[in-house]
């Protein structure tokens, strides 16, 4: 048990936390919050286990993927955020209704 | 070479302990605008000894150069910052702690 | 490994769950968002921790920076538009809140069971792992000569994924163009932001450039590179556009539209000159590589910059129409269509 | 795009001509060049990326802040006094955080500018946050709105001559005072 499987395993327990809030939350801006908790959760994932090796320097290619993650997940942010301000337009409020739902 | 050392290492600590009196302050000040208070001087202070202690220990000029451009910068954000903070609580029509 | 290391990550890996759970749990939203932030900064320092400095400077400044003001900015539109009916609202709702969840617990206890499963099945994933694998490292290390710079990660993206990145351009891209498909900028009567945060703005954008340019230098061969220089960009174009700086109407047309694909358009243009002379896509000569790459990263610094402070204005600026505009052949002008904004 | 409104508050020095500009704009150069040199330690091959992105940062620096008057034996006299207080303001703001009993007594405090608005009235703002029990909290047309952390200390004085020191460094004379008009 060395930091790098504690850092791993606190990725999952990110992701798990984000997951569980987008299931349960219904406004729109908490689900972005949510899925962004879970990307860092799977970016932690990623560059914990490219440190993996002792001894040696960490894999840069998970490294570079991450970068490109975080570039992506912020782009796709932006677009979630712009379409919620749009449902909020047309339907008044920001909230996936319980009636949707059902 | 060893009295720089001391020296660095005095103003390190003592830049420590600066910004322990700033988060103290955050903690136990009464209200947004003495907690402002707390942060800008106390941690301006703060950050200038750690910046002090480290350019003695600079292996070169430009080293040096980059640690007074931080400090630097981080003097105008937090001033501007604290301006900022302190207006919006006014506008927001936060009355004084007394 | 000390002890003391171990406690710092131990307490590092508390906090990041802990605020985490705060920011998704806060009752007000204002809270959760400037949560999150905090959240991202300690993420920025776990970066640090694994040994990835290039990933730390990517999270500060786009995880943490420009997904926390898009976040309190469209917060601030949410609210802005009848918000007192907003709060009565949800006022309203929390009273028949407090019975749904009764009668949703047993389907959140079901729900954390099943989420427990899937936590342990990933933890049991993980730790079983093949210990001591090589991975990729030693192939980018030992091609690291010919790909023209010496930070492996700039290697990795701009030379040996470069499809990777040219896509992620892409990507940005085509997010912006979804963001102005929903609508023209809003007309926001922002009141006048004040002599200080205007000069503190006027004294920081210049310096942002500078630094944003040490970056996009120093990635050649040490933590850094367009990303992160590009963020850099868009922070100061965030700045700008918080001071009160709109993009005036020939501003927002074609030179716009030009500095947004000019990083896309830089990386293919670099891919296709070598097929030409017989390569494949993307593959640059040894020789060529480092000024090449120089050249792609600061076109998509530029590009990645814009096109972040672009979706941080939230809409499609207004332009000048090109005088050149011709009226469309075989459709009587009473018949085109007439655009109305939405409420 | 700034509007008109916007940019008033920054040109508080009347009628600047091309050879200001050019000055301002190669001083800053030189500036931004010193700030390059120190980012890249100095490294040779860094010119290529660094030429360019000092004049585009040069650039955007006169467009967006007008050339503005400034004094450098202003800026000699102003640094060690800066320097001073503000040391001053964090001990005392630290003795204040550690003493059992809490001993502040806050008042907001309108201080009449005598310093033309712009630039000058901004860096003021700024200082007065750094300096001992005080800090600002709205910058008015008339007034400077200072929050005091304590109002039995001798603030109302000290801003005055912080004010004064402010006005040397932007090579201004002020106007002594106003009551007597």
């Amino acid at each position: 048990m060395n930091n790098i499987y504690l850092y791993t395993i606190v990725g999952m327990g990110l992701f798990t936390l984000g997951l569980y809030a987008v299931i349960v939350h219904a406004h729109l801006l908490r689900k972005i919050l949510a899925i962004n908790v879970m990307g860092s959760g799977v970016f932690l994932v990623l560059v914990a286990l490219a440190a993996r090796n002792q001894g040696t320097a960490p894999d840069p290619v998970p490294h570079a993927m991450v970068i490109t993650g975080i570039v992506v997940a912020v782009s796709a942010t932006a677009l979630a955020l712009a379409l919620m301000l749009r449902v909020r337009a047309k339907t008044g409020q920001a909230e996936l209704s319980e009636e949707s739902l059902e | 070479m060893l009295v720089t050392e001391i020296l660095s290492s005095l103003l390190l600590i003592a830049g420590a302990i600066f910004f322990l009196a700033g988060t103290v302050g955050l903690l136990r000040f009464p209200d947004v605008y003495t907690r402002l208070h707390a942060l800008t001087k106390a941690d301006n202070v703060g950050l200038g000894l750690v910046v002090a202690g480290l350019v003695l220990q600079a292996e070169s000029w430009t080293v040096a150069g980059k640690l007074l451009l931080i400090w630097l910068l981080v003097l105008l954000a937090s001033a501007s910052i604290a301006h900022l903070v302190a207006k919006a609580a006014r506008k927001k029509g936060i009355e004084l702690w007394k | 490994m000390t002890l003391l290391q171990l406690m710092f990550d131990t307490l590092l890996g508390f906090s990041l769950l802990w605020l985490a759970w705060q920011a998704l749990t806060s009752p007000d939203l204002f809270r959760a968002i400037v949560l999150f932030i905090a959240f991202g900064l300690l993420m920025a320092l776990t970066w640090i921790r694994l040994d990835a400095p290039d990933v730390a400077m990517a999270e500060a400044s786009i995880g943490a920076g420009l997904t926390g003001a898009l976040l309190l900015s469209a917060l601030a539109r949410l609210g802005s538009k009848n918000g007192s009916r907003a709060i009565l609202e949800k006022k309203h709702q929390a009273g028949s809140m407090t019975e749904n969840t009764k009668n949703q617990l047993p389907f959140r206890l079901l729900l954390m069971v099943l989420l427990l499963a899937v936590a342990a099945g990933l933890v049991y994933v993980v730790l079983t792992l093949p210990e001591n694998i090589p991975g990729l490292g030693i192939l980018v290390e030992e091609n690291l000569e010919s790909s023209g710079v010496s930070n492996p990660v700039t290697a990795v993206l701009l030379n040996y994924r470069g499809y990777d990145t040219l896509l992620e351009l892409s990507v940005l891209l085509l997010t912006l163009l979804g963001v102005w498909s929903l609508g023209d900028m809003t007309k926001q009567h922002e009141s006048f932001p004040g002599p200080v945060l205007s000069t503190l703005s006027r004294l920081l954008v210049p310096l942002l450039i500078m630094a944003a340019g040490y970056l996009l230098w120093v990635g050649a061969h040490a933590p850094g590179g367009a990303f992160q220089a590009g963020s850099l960009l868009g922070a100061a174009g965030v700045l700008l556009l918080l001071a009160g700086w709109r993009p005036g109407t020939r501003l927002a047309g074609l030179p716009l539209r030009i500095s947004l694909v000019l990083g896309v358009a830089a990386f293919v243009a670099a891919g296709m000159v070598f097929i030409l002379l017989g390569r494949q896509f993307l593959e640059y000569p040894p020789s060529f590589a480092g000024v090449l790459i120089l050249l792609i990263e600061a076109a998509a610094t530029l590009s990645i910059g814009i096109t972040l402070a672009a979706l941080f204005l939230g809409g499609r600026p207004k332009f000048s129409q090109p005088k050149f505009s011709r009226p469309k052949l075989n459709q009587p002008k009473s018949s085109q269509p007439k655009f109305r904004r939405h409420k | 795009m700034y509007t008109n409104d916007q940019k008033q508050h920054l040109q508080f020095a009347p009628g600047h001509s091309v050879i200001i500009t050019l000055r301002t704009g190669l001083i800053r150069a030189v500036l931004f060049t010193l700030i390059w040199w120190i980012l890249t330690d100095g490294a040779m091959n860094s010119w290529l990326v660094g030429v360019p992105v000092v004049l585009f940062a040069t650039l955007v620096s006169v467009q967006l802040l007008p050339p503005f008057s400034w004094s450098l034996i202003g800026i000699i006299r102003f640094v060690p006094f800066f320097l001073w207080r503000s040391l001053y303001a964090g001990v005392d703001v630290a003795r204040r955080a550690f003493d059992p009993s809490l001993p502040i007594s806050p008042q907001m405090y309108h201080y009449r500018w005598r310093l033309p608005p712009g630039l000058p009235q901004v860096f003021m703002a700024n200082t007065v946050s750094l300096l001992p029990g005080t800090l600002s909290a709205e910058l008015g047309d008339e007034f400077l709105y200072v929050h005091v952390l304590d109002k039995t200390g001798a603030f109302a004085s000290e801003l005055m001559i912080l004010e004064e020191y402010v006005a040397d460094l932007f090579g201004l004379k002020l106007i002594t005072d106003r009551s007597e008009e």
